[in-house]
């Protein structure tokens, strides 16, 4: 068996990435969706980390921080909007949702 | 001496412009409306203006004139744009000329306005219109010529549409300007041509730089000029095809028509003529002979069986205008200016003496409704009828001695030129004489002679007041022969003739001396046959007119009843009007409806469509707009793929 | 040793977020995150990021899983709704994820050589990152700070009941 | 400073009258005529103090009253360095303009007397409207030069579209559209110029200074070996949009129909700036920019940019003659006189230059009065249809009289100014081979305006009174200030041209030579 190589970690990541779309794109709850905004929020920090370790210097790693802190503050103002959602709606199932038209 | 008298010349000009100042912002509040005022600034002028022509008539030096030139632009380079003065024996004579006709219209209209809301505006129009005459008189050159032009145009328009709350009068004038300005546009091309060639306006130079063959141009191209500039007379002096204008100018008030289409602004064009002269092709000057031939004659016929007092004279202006052309045309020179002078005061006689019967007749114009009126008005009788013999050309009086000596100079233009066809334009003139002679007789027997027609206005109908008749009786004296020249069949030894003698062309290529020389031979030869056979005409043509209308020898209306076509064709001015009617007015509104339409309905519907389509576009648009979070995170990554494709493939 | 560690923690995280993202029932896509989550702390882990991978667990697990069960239990009556949620608008989502993948995949493959520099291997991150942080990552730690200042003012003012709903 | 002074002291009197209560209109008004006076009186300064031998065009020392301050330099890389400065100028080409922004604007203001409407709003829109035109006729760096173009757009088009008729939305988007994208155009060109001109030839590329400085930008040694504008076409393609986006402000032909709908919706004073001062920019900034930095193109579309004057003239007057409303008649024949000045322009000759500018100066004050006069009517009968009046004269002497003066002006009647444009305008056409049977042509425009205006008078004015309007009161004192005030500027131009004419004529025979040599040196050029 070869040794790990970064495209290991990068395919890796792509595949995430692609779950993630694909229950951003596809998913109905509005807590879910932010679910699959999580999950490529870590392929990119995993790209970062690896990136960073292949680099050989700790920016990405700085990076991957600041990007954990800042899920952290979306996902605490995202979860806030469905509340609000919810409230005023009755609802989280985006495609009863079509505010932003007009 | 030269800047006595241009500061002289000057101060004629700048006096009718002081009083249509004075009369348009304070007339009003002077006493008597300042009649008085506008009067005596030209009587004033007319002194000056006298003292000038004296001046000039007793140093009776040909080539004598006065200059003074000013830099009126400069637009940095070689050339600038310069105004200025000259006064020769020409305007010398004209000045005083247009002064004293106008100083006596001023005292005819004191009487004859007297009534008007808005006399002193009257005078003040009077006042602009002599500025304006009296600036092309003095102008030495094309540029200043064509502005006092226009401003004659202005206002003789102002003057014709005086009483503009009728409606024939306010569209007459708007036809008077409007036909002006086609022609102006035609001068003002021949002054581009000039322009182009020699960058001056000043005339001297021009003639100089012609006569160097400065012009690089073809004559063809010199020719065109001239025809050009001719137009610019052709619409002032009503010449066919532009005279359509004049018999409708007489919807302005009597004097005026006195002094603007009779006497002055008319024979603005040919003094214009008379200017660029000698610049003028052989073909140019044929041109201009054929034109005024015709006029000549046309107006004649026209003028046969109108009933409008003024119409009459109106197109007997028109016809007399012609003769003046031709006169130039077929190289009369001298003797287009001495009919132009004649003709200016036995004219105005008439209109004003028309003008008298009219005030006496209570605005009555037609001449069917008049009768017996010398026993009523006898100065008016008499003044009118030494005008209408001067008109007629019998001798003894002025205009027999310019007439003639025209006609003559026609024979002499077409033998010059071989005979042939040349010969029409002074037959036509011949023609026309006859004619005339018929249609004043004709007015004169209906006026003045026979029974009172129209009982009641006949009864009314008195004398008018002295400062009515004095300029009659004034111009009636200015149309006897003596004044011009003592030999009462031949103008030839008169002082205007010897004072103003016809110039030779410089028109390279023509030998100006020898043509001149040839051309006065050839007159001088003709003169006699054209003496006898244009009063012979004169005669018969009084003759005709006393058969019909005092000895009623044939019913008119019988007569004209056998000659329908020709009589309607008369009546109906050669159906002119119409013509232009239907192909030019009409024309020109379906032209502006087109470019209205086209302007609403195809441009601005291409606007509003692409406006239109922009918006649909904007409607398609918007579908994506769902306001589904989902779709629109598919739309960007939708975006984010393309673009990775693209950057794949390229 | 370390291939077979890298396979077993990419298994649990791919398939933890396929169950995640396929899942019908919001709390065994909860769960599955968590799994998915872990795998995630694993691996950085394995590329000797360890405090990040501390952080991940503490945050990611502690904080933002929390806070989507909340988030869950908030907005969903367990009593009278279902807590199944089903997928939709399927097979434009899947073209696009794959295709999605399909390009990664592509570009990660066909450049090849990404890696700069042989695997660095540090014996603790820890250290670096906190000099790191306040010398050249100063300004960014700042606003970060700012942001998440923001985000819990913002997050708490949008999510609190509006008085007027109260009422009516 | 006097420039900067001319330009912002309407903006900073605007920026005072945001802190007056609304209620309080005098201070509006009359805060509105003094920045007017004020610009008027710092014009007279300027032209005290001109220096008449000295031309300007393309050289920088030429120009007077210069203020140039360095506003933004930043590096760009290998972009070079970008450098937009704050530079005012005038020289005898911009001079009249502002002479002419400044009279025309305290007519305006005036005029504006009569607005009841949201005075505060409509007088701080005003004057920047006044301080955005004010600069564009004094900036030399093409970025301020767009800043003001397109600040201008603004409050015209509020002004329009609050202040203006019933069908004021749609003439103002109109408005705003139509001219926006002509700016749009222009703004492509100007970017391309800007990285096409470097103040040091010759230097690394990242060390070239690109400047927005129009002057730079008129010296073709300025430009960059194998930039976009330097090859010959591309110079051409730059002219034509760059005309374009002028054109659309002349407006020409078929770019015009913003224009009617724009003066007919909008209020008497708005009309009055607009066909005054703001069409002139179009044809100014064909002088100021594109004369000077394309000359070779200018020679190669000489005839085609006369054959658009022609049709302009042509074209405005008979679609004049078809119009039934006064103000839209009025209109077109701005658009028909617009076409003098694009042919005058496209003689390349000092008369036909010379003659454009007076037309654009001489234009500005024969429109300003000639809606005015449609104002008076407006405000009295409350409706503009030519055949809806008859008889005025009898009723309304004095603005009988005034009408007519107005029209005969824009007629071109001798004496007065149009005239004096006109004749000239066509004496440079003529003596040019290339605009000889153009200018002919265009002379049946004399004719047709001529028809037109008399008709209108006569329908309108004479005949007997329209009984609906013995009411009538005769023009007032206000009105007759503003009419007394143009007619003598009308007559002085007229008159004496040489008054306006001095001012110019170093700077007009400068531009034609540079135009001239510039353009055959040029055509050489790939």
């Amino acid at each position: 068996m070869e040794s790990l190589t970064l495209n290991h970690f990068l395919t890796l990541s792509a595949i995430l990435f692609s779950l993630g779309v694909f229950g951003v794109m596809t998913r109905r709850n509005a807590v879910v969706v932010l679910m699959g905004i999580e999950l490529m929020l870590n392929s990119a920090n995993i790209n970062l980390i690896a990136f960073s370790r292949f680099n050989g210097n700790l920016d990405g790693q700085m990076l991957a921080i600041f990007v954990i802190v800042l899920a952290a503050a979306e996902a605490a103002v995202a979860l806030a909007i469905i509340l609000n959602m919810y409230s005023n709606l009755k609802t989280v199932n985006l495609d009863e949702v079509d505010q932003l038209k007009e | 001496m030269q800047e006595t008298i241009i500061q002289l010349a000057l101060a004629v000009l700048i006096l009718p412009l002081v009083s249509y100042l004075v009369q348009i912002f304070a007339g009003k509040r002077l006493p008597r409306q300042g009649d008085w005022l506008a009067t005596g600034f030209l009587g004033a002028a007319f002194l000056i203006a006298l003292y000038i022509a004296i001046h000039f008539l007793s140093a009776f030096d040909q080539t004598l004139s006065y200059n003074l030139n000013f830099q009126w632009l400069n637009l940095g380079k070689e050339w600038s744009i310069q105004l200025g003065v000259k006064v020769d024996n020409l305007a010398a004579i004209t000045l005083a000329m247009v002064t004293l006709i106008s100083f006596l219209v001023h005292l005819y209209s004191i009487a004859y306005m007297h009534d008007d809301s808005r006399y002193a505006t009257y005078f003040g129009y009077l006042g602009l219109f002599t500025f304006s005459m009296l600036g092309i008189v003095l102008s030495d050159n094309l540029f200043s010529m064509y502005m006092f032009w226009e401003l004659v145009g202005l206002s003789s328009y102002l003057l014709i549409g005086f009483w503009f709350q009728k409606k024939e009068a306010a569209a007459a004038s708007t036809k008077a300007f409007v036909v002006n300005r086609i022609g102006d546009i035609g001068m003002w091309l021949g002054i581009l041509i000039l322009w182009s060639q020699f960058y001056t306006v000043n005339l001297d130079e021009i003639i100089a730089g012609i006569q160097n063959g400065q012009f690089t141009l073809s004559n063809t191209w010199l020719t065109i000029g001239g025809i050009l500039l001719f137009m610019g007379a052709v619409g002032k002096s009503a010449q066919f095809p532009l005279h359509v204008w004049l018999p409708d100018a007489m919807e302005g008030p009597t004097p005026v028509s006195a002094l603007i289409h009779a006497a002055t602004m008319v024979a603005a064009g040919v003094y214009f003529v008379a200017r660029i002269f000698v610049i003028l092709s052989p073909d140019a000057l044929t041109v201009i002979a054929v034109i005024g031939g015709f006029t000549a004659f046309m107006a004649a016929t026209m003028a046969l069986t109108q009933n409008d007092i003024k119409r009459i004279l109106a197109y007997s202006t028109v016809s007399q205008l012609g003769y003046m052309i031709m006169g130039l045309g077929v190289g009369a020179y001298s003797a287009a200016m001495f009919h132009l002078l004649t003709h200016a005061f036995f004219k105005a006689c008439l209109f004003l003496g028309s003008g008298a019967v009219i005030y006496a007749m209570h605005h009555e114009q037609d001449i069917r409704e008049m009768g017996g009126l010398r026993k009523k008005l006898p100065i008016t009788f008499i003044t009118y009828a030494v005008a209408t013999a001067a008109l007629a050309g019998l001798p003894l009086f002025s205009g027999f001695l310019s007439k003639d000596a025209i006609i003559a100079g026609g024979w002499g233009w077409a033998s010059f030129h071989g005979g042939g066809w040349y010969n029409v334009v002074p037959a036509l003139g011949l023609t026309a004489a006859l004619l005339t002679a018929f249609y004043m007789g004709r007015q004169v027997f209906l006026v003045f002679f026979g029974e009172p027609r129209n009982k009641e206005k006949y009864d009314h109908a008195h004398e008018v007041p002295a400062v009515m008749w004095i300029p009659l009786v004034v111009l009636s004296v200015l149309s006897l022969f003596p004044l011009f020249s003592l030999n009462p069949l031949s103008g030839d030894a008169g002082w205007f003739m010897n004072l103003i003698p016809s110039l030779q062309t410089v028109v390279p290529g023509i030998d100006g001396a020898g043509k001149l020389t040839e051309l006065t031979e050839l007159t001088h030869h003709a003169h006699w046959s054209t003496v006898i056979s244009s009063v012979l005409m004169a005669l018969v043509g009084l003759a005709i007119a006393f058969f019909i209308y005092m000895k009623n020898a044939v019913d008119t209306d019988k007569l004209a009843q056998s000659l329908r076509p020709l009589y309607l064709m008369s009546f109906n001015k050669w159906y002119f009007d119409e013509i232009y009617e239907v192909t030019v007015v009409r024309g020109n509104i379906v032209l502006a409806k087109v470019s209205a339409f086209f302007d609403t309905f195809v441009i601005d519907f291409l606007v509003n469509t692409t406006g239109f389509l922009v918006g649909f576009f904007g409607l398609l648009v918007r579908k994506f707009q769902t306001g589904k979070v989902q779709s629109y995170i598919a739309f960007a990554l939708i975006g984010v793929l393309v673009f990775f494709v693209l950057k794949g493939v390229f | 040793m370390e291939v077979i560690m890298f396979w077993i923690l990419a298994v649990i995280i791919v398939a933890s977020a396929i169950a995640t993202v396929f899942s019908k029932n919001i709390i065994y896509s909860a769960f599955s995150l968590l799994f998915s989550f872990l795998g995630v702390a694993g691996i950085y882990a394995m590329l000797s990021a360890d405090f990040l991978a501390v952080t991940q667990i503490m945050v990611y697990v502690g904080g933002i899983l929390t806070l989507l069960l909340f988030g869950v239990m908030l907005t969903n009556r367990i009593t009278t709704m279902s807590l199944k949620t089903d997928v939709f608008n399927f097979i434009p989502g899947l073209i696009i994820a794959a295709v999605m993948l399909g390009s990664l995949l592509y570009v990660i493959w066909v450049t090849g050589t990404w890696a700069k520099h042989s695997p660095a291997v540090w014996d603790t991150t820890v250290e670096s990152i906190g000099t790191l942080t306040i010398t050249q990552y100063l300004l960014p730690f700042e606003m970060v700070a700012i942001i998440l200042l923001v985000a819990v003012v913002g997050a708490s003012y949008i999510a609190r009941k509006d008085k007027q709903n109260i009422k009516s | 400073m006097i420039l900067s002074g001319l330009i912002f002291i309407p903006m900073i009197i605007a920026l005072l009258m945001i802190v007056v209560p609304k209620e309080k209109t005098a201070v509006f008004r009359w805060g509105a005529i003094l920045a007017s006076v004020i610009q008027l009186a710092l014009v007279a300064i300027l032209v005290q103090n001109y220096d008449l031998t000295k031309a300007g065009i393309n050289e920088a020392a030429g120009y007077q009253f210069v203020e140039n301050y360095s506003w933004i330099k930043v590096s760009a890389g290998s972009y070079g360095i970008l450098d937009i400065s704050y530079t005012l100028g005038i020289d005898g080409l911009s001079l009249p303009m502002l002479i002419l922004t400044a009279f025309v604007g305290l007519i305006g203001v005036i005029s504006s007397f009569s607005i009841e409407k949201y005075i505060k709003g409509y007088f701080i829109s005003y004057l920047i409207l006044l301080s955005a035109m004010t600069g564009v006729f004094a900036a030399l760096d093409f970025f301020l030069f767009y800043l003001f173009w397109e600040m201008m757009l603004i409050p015209m088009y509020f002004l329009i579209g609050i202040w203006g008729g019933p069908r004021r939305e749609y003439a103002a988007i109109k408005f705003f559209l139509y001219t926006f994208i002509g700016s749009l155009l222009m703004l492509l060109v100007i970017i391309g110029l800007y990285f096409s001109y470097v103040t040091n030839p010759g230097a690394a590329p990242e060390d070239m200074i690109h400047s927005f400085n129009m002057i730079t930008m008129m010296n073709q040694g300025n430009l960059v070996a194998g930039s976009l504008l330097s090859v010959e076409h591309w110079r051409h393609v730059a002219f034509i949009l760059m005309f374009l986006g002028f054109a659309v402000k002349i407006p020409m032909f078929p770019f015009h129909t913003w224009l009617p709908d724009a003066h007919v919706e909008a209020p008497t004073p708005i009309s009055v700036i607009l066909a005054g001062v703001l069409l002139k920019m179009g044809t100014y900034g064909l002088v100021r920019v594109l004369w000077p930095i394309f000359p070779e193109s200018v020679l190669y579309f000489a005839w085609l940019i006369a054959l658009f004057g022609v049709i302009n003239i042509l074209y405005g007057a008979l679609t004049a003659m078809g119009q039934t409303d006064l103000k839209k008649l009025i209109a077109y024949s701005s658009i028909s006189h617009m076409g003098f000045v694009l042919l005058g322009l496209a003689s390349l000759t000092t008369e036909g230059t010379m003659g454009a500018m007076v037309q654009m100066f001489s234009h500005g004050i024969i429109s300003a009065m000639l809606f005015l006069v449609v104002g008076v009517i407006y405000d009295r009968a409350h409706h503009r249809d030519i055949d809806g009046f008859g008889g005025l004269a009898k009723q309304m002497p004095v603005y009988a009289g005034i009408t007519l003066f107005a029209f005969f002006a824009s007629l071109g009647l001798p004496g007065l100014s149009g005239f004096v444009a006109e004749a000239l305008v066509f004496m440079g056409g003529f003596s040019q081979p290339v605009t000889q049977n153009l200018t002919i042509i265009a002379t049946l425009g004399m004719l047709i305006t001529a028809i037109y205006y008399l008709w209108t008078y006569q329908k309108v004015f004479t005949g007997e009174l329209n009984p609906k309007y013995t009411g009538l009161t005769e023009i007032n004192s206000r009105e007759l200030t503003m009419m007394t005030a143009l007619g003598v500027s009308i007559l002085l131009v007229g008159i004496y041209p040489s008054s306006l004419t001095d001012l110019m004529t170093v700077s007009v025979n400068h531009l034609n030579d540079l135009v001239k040599s510039a353009g055959t040196v040029m055509v050489g050029l790939n």
